[in-house]
């Protein structure tokens, strides 16, 4: 990693982590309808992979997707606007927190639908593979979407078909109030990718170096043709699962509970001479204005004209 | 029989609970239904178990504590693995309440449902049987958007083999809901979601409502509204609204969508001569245009106007608040239709 | 332009050829569209492909060895997979076909279509679009049985965001296929199998049929019949013998049922005054009952006696050909509802 | 094994067989509606499991499923005349080949749904566990079936929750016109079972021995509450994959394919002792009347009374 991207990385980690202690505060508030699930905490997952991607790549995301888009490089005014509903969200209102979107960036979308994202993927990665292009697509799931039959299904396909394509669970420990010990047979999601012939890797997800270093091989091997990737990154969300989730279920022992990867990334990247403590505080000084402007942008948006309720439904 | 004022919420957990402590063959099974398994800290000394969610709306709170997680059975994210077992073990003697969190996700659930549960019975010659319920969520307003709100019960209703129950109140969702668990068939039982706070007289005893019969909330000569679900409070507010125009509107609360009571509604319209649906399905082939079209075969020659279906648009459900308000039937859209209906009853134009 | 005397799946195949060879982005996606992946004696000292199935039903026999297996994709049975992946490859710019062996597996390839396919675009504002074309099979008649006959295009058709095509005859069938694979949106395109045999002429070129226009097939004056795929055959054999008996018919091949031409229905309504519509769906939540409703909304005042459906009964498909046919709606059923519309009309009774 | 066993064994082979052959010429004749997949080639899984099973385990079964529905007990006249949609068929002719089932035998329906058993299964054993009994449950499934989602989410579950049911695949090489080896990300499907936590085993699914003793371990530990065992039995089937099937994927290098389970065990159990050169004609020629007696009764009886076509909707 270079100075650059750990640059790169630490802007969107800090810009992930206001805007959702911003969509935190703005749901108390009342002002977002709906069901919110917030990226904190996991930050070294979506910056760490998207660091690695161009804008022609491709990812599939999910209910908890504010993270993976920004860092995809949607627009962050047109995101808070979206969430609060809004006619410059990136849908124009319509979609909302689990449908973010920006297809021309490459976002596949948000998606309310667990487990919905690995075919998904794996069509990217089959246009990708059709039209011959040097991309990959990259299918971000949870722990708790494992065991979705479409995680089999997905992982399958893109594996006989040699598409380019990364799937990259994020294990927060549970899918709601379910733990993954309980729900998944398996003791980690990587073991489970020798039933598709492909390498299953485990980092720690609280670390963006790992992160990366194991995405930069998983795009090496997806552009030579040798197929998909399965990576687990070891990771856990600060808040609910979604907003008003009292979180009985988190305990003590919780591994990654008393982490946090923003700091961590701060102090590494100064250690190795990526970043000076200076520029770190002007990111973070920046990041928090990035966000604020958001807000006021989102604020000041006016809901959709009502007509956009009949249109979009056919190109 | 004492009559307590409780939740929507609270009427379906209690008619779960009463039917557990019945019959020891039934079983709630969902994701996070209870939640927290293996949580350590959830567990009391004395064995008993804490939820963390009790279901994602908190519906079905409690029930671990009392039946222990061999009969409220958290799964994993599988929907069509616990549905086929749900189906697996109604065919072997279990009882099981099988949750589909939110209808929209049918499309993880629907084979157990349309071609293993629904015509088992049938394609066996009749030497299987399914008793098995499906609790399930449905309805826009909670700003869920396009995957969490959609109100899909006319897909269930139009599957043979399949009974479908929609409740309107506290008092219906309980004694529906015992009903459905005493079937020996599949009957999915869809809540509106926006229903759930919704407060009312709930008796404490264990009683069932008629599945296939509807409920005549309001005795009217004039209009019929035929309403499902959260819809029956707009075809209340709207005949309140006629009334003040002393036009006599009697409005029937379906109840169940599948087999609908066609006995009730027809003889309704015969003496009304005239027929407003609510249903805040998507407007084609739903049970609104199923209702339409046996009423103008069988009761043609009664009616004195158009039929009239609101439904929501053909659209899916939009996010921002203002355009999901839009997208929901309401007092002023049918009031619109009524119009037409009833200008030859009224002296003045009334919006 | 030459025209051939070719089957329905001749049509079919040829369609998916021609749109192949225009646009090198078209794909076609499923179990067994060409078989024999990987077995070494298929493949030609040349390197082209033989296929070994070209579908279950040999409907795409030959692709393969055009177009190659980049383009001609056998997968796994994975329903759920594959058709999630043809959303995601349409959203990145082919233009996939994906077929659904049999409509009755549609429990494994729901999400894709009703959650994702059917509503990126809205969701997202705009910013999508989904070319996809699913190819699929409905109807009863060949002995296939319960899970393999159901007629589910009406499920479909209820979904916003999905139109639904279902050819009556080989002319259309490629017409409307390449009419589906031009489209930008989702479009469910319904085969019945049992006019997979049927003969018509075909012409060679390319040509497209407007998707979501009816075709009157028969223009009549006293009674509409309209009718969906296989059932316009039925529709013309009836028409045939109620002219014997000099009451004219019009007949209306739907050809689209989602969304289906109001326009068209509508005015034959106001004109004859009666209509019968004969669906194979089962009969609740359909397209006839769809039909129904908004005639009995738009036309109520040109109505000269009640409407009429005729769909299958509301039942699994049973295997056994004398209940079989019995399931079908035929000539002889559509005769006994047309008896009531017409009494009127005729000068002595005819069934 | 014992001799009662192996007697057992070679009875429900040879009833298998002829009753396949017999549905083949019936077929051709043209007296068979629909779809007809025939299980000849695959006797030894079903008896080799089904001979440890009792009347109260169940069984869920396949499109192919005629072999488990014989050998799980279902009455072969009554079958017969189901294949042919005759009033006196298991289902009264309402069903057919694809839905054969007898649940007062244990036996939960041949099924038109590839993947359809999965989950019926593990309901099943779900049953079996509330209810405390000591029985097990059986899931018959292709190498084809193992591709579907509901695979894995059956596994897991099964396994999750310690459920006495076992899975046993059937691998013929092929789902339809599609070679495993294609269709499958993995060599075999035992080795998948890891990702479940629970036994792959592999065996020579062409020998009923092999086949009873990788079952009766699993049952064992079902029964002790060990959970679920994977058993993957390499097997070939003689016919197509459906009547009318040219079989052009067939290769001459098939495994398997020019073996037959049923002379292989006959000269077996003779070696062994457990059934003489006489005893095993007997069983040929009474298997031969059992099969040409079901044919007459199923030509003999009428077809379905026309209401039942409204019958049997609900309980
Ligand atoms: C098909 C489907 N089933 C269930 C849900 C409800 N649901 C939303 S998020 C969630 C938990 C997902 O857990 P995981 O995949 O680990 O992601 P995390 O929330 O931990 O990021 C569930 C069950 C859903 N949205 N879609
Ligand atoms: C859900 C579903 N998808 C596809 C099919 C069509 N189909 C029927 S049998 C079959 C092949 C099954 O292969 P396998 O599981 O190996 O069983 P085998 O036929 O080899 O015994 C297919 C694709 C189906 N019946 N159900
Ligand atoms: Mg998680
Ligand atoms: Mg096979």
């Amino acid at each position: 990693m270079n100075k650059e991207t750990a640059l790169w990385i630490y802007q969107k980690m800090n810009e992930i982590r206001y805007f959702e202690d911003e969509v935190h505060r703005t749901f108390g508030k009342g002002l977002i309808p709906g069901f919110v699930h917030l990226y904190a905490g996991e930050e070294a997952v979506a910056t760490g992979v998207m660091a690695l991607l161009e804008n022609d790549d491709y990812i599939t995301s999910t209910h908890r997707g504010h993270g993976h888009a920004i860092a995809k490089g949607c627009d962050i005014n047109g995101m808070m606007a979206e969430i609060m509903g809004k006619k410059d969200g990136l849908g124009g209102g319509k979609g909302g927190s689990m449908h973010v979107a920006d297809v021309d960036k490459g976002m596949l979308g948000a998606n309310g639908i667990v487990g919905g994202g690995f075919g998904l993927a794996a069509g990217a990665a089959l246009s990708i593979k059709t039209k011959g292009l040097d991309n990959v697509a990259v299918c971000f799931f949870g722990d708790g979407a494992s065991n979705e039959g479409t995680f089999h299904e997905g992982l399958n396909l893109a594996s006989i078909l040699d598409l380019p394509v990364i799937f990259v669970c994020e294990n927060n420990q549970f899918g709601e109030g379910t733990p993954f010990r309980y729900a998944s047979a398996s003791e980690t999601v990587a073991e489970r990718a020798p039933a598709y012939n492909m390498p299953g890797i485990r980092v720690d997800g609280m670390d963006v170096e790992a992160v990366y270093n194991a995405t930069k091989e998983a795009i090496e091997r997806a552009k030579a043709g040798q197929g998909p990737t399965l990576i687990e990154c070891d990771t856990y969300r600060q808040y609910g699962h979604f907003e008003g989730d009292e979180q009985k279920y988190k305990t003590e022992d919780d591994p990654n509970r008393d982490r946090d990867p923003i700091p961590e990334f701060r102090e590494k990247a100064i250690k190795n001479g990526w970043m000076t403590g200076k520029e770190a505080d002007k990111i973070e000084q920046e990041a928090k204005k990035t966000i604020e402007e958001a807000v006021a942008f989102a604020e000041a948006s006016p809901l959709p004209d009502e007509e956009t309720l009949y249109t979009d439904i056919f190109a | 029989m004492t009559n307590r004022n409780i939740t929507f919420m609270t009427a379906i957990n209690e008619a779960m609970a009463q039917a557990m402590r019945k019959d020891e063959n039934v079983i709630l099974i969902g994701t996070d239904v209870a939640g927290g398994a293996e949580v350590d800290h959830l567990v009391h000394d004395d064995g008993r178990y804490d939820d963390a969610f009790g279901g994602v709306f908190g519906l079905s709170k409690g029930l671990v504590t009392e039946f222990g997680r061999e009969r409220v059975i958290d799964t994993p994210i599988a929907e069509h693995g616990y549905f086929s077992a749900a189906v697996g073990a109604a065919a072997t003697g279990l009882r099981p309440i099988a949750e589909l969190m939110f209808n929209d996700f049918v499309g993880f659930a629907l084979d157990p449902i349309l071609n293993q549960g629904a015509k088992m019975r049938y394609m066996f010659g009749g030497k299987a049987k399914i008793p098995l319920t499906v609790r399930t969520v449905h309805g826009a307003g909670a700003g869920a958007a396009a995957q969490h709100s959609q109100t899909l019960y006319g897909m269930f209703g139009a599957i043979p083999g399949v009974k479908v129950v929609v409740p309107s109140n506290p008092y219906d969702a309980k004694g529906l809901m015992l009903a459905a668990i005493e079937e020996d068939n599949l009957v999915v039982f869809s809540e509106d979601k926006m229903l759930y706070g919704m407060k009312g007289d709930v008796p404490e005893d264990y009683y069932t409502i008629e599945i296939g019969k509807a409920n005549v909330v309001r005795s009217g000569e004039e209009l019929t509204i035929v309403a499902i679900g959260k819809m029956v409070q707009v075809a209340e507010e709207v005949a309140n609204i006629l009334a003040k125009d002393d036009i006599s509107t009697e409005v029937i609360d379906l109840r169940t969508v599948a087999p609908w009571d066609q006995e009730t509604v027809l003889e309704s319209v015969k003496k009304t001569g005239r027929l407003i649906v609510i249903d805040e399905s998507n407007p084609h082939n739903n049970t609104a245009t199923d209702i339409a079209s046996v009423v103008a075969d069988q009761a043609f020659d009664y009616l004195d106007g158009p039929i009239k279906t609101v439904c929501a648009p053909n659209t899916p459900v939009p996010f921002a608040t203002n355009l999901e308000q839009a997208y929901i039937p309401n007092a002023a859209k049918v009031l619109k239709v009524a119009e037409e209906l009833i200008v030859d009853l009224k002296k003045e134009p009334m919006i």
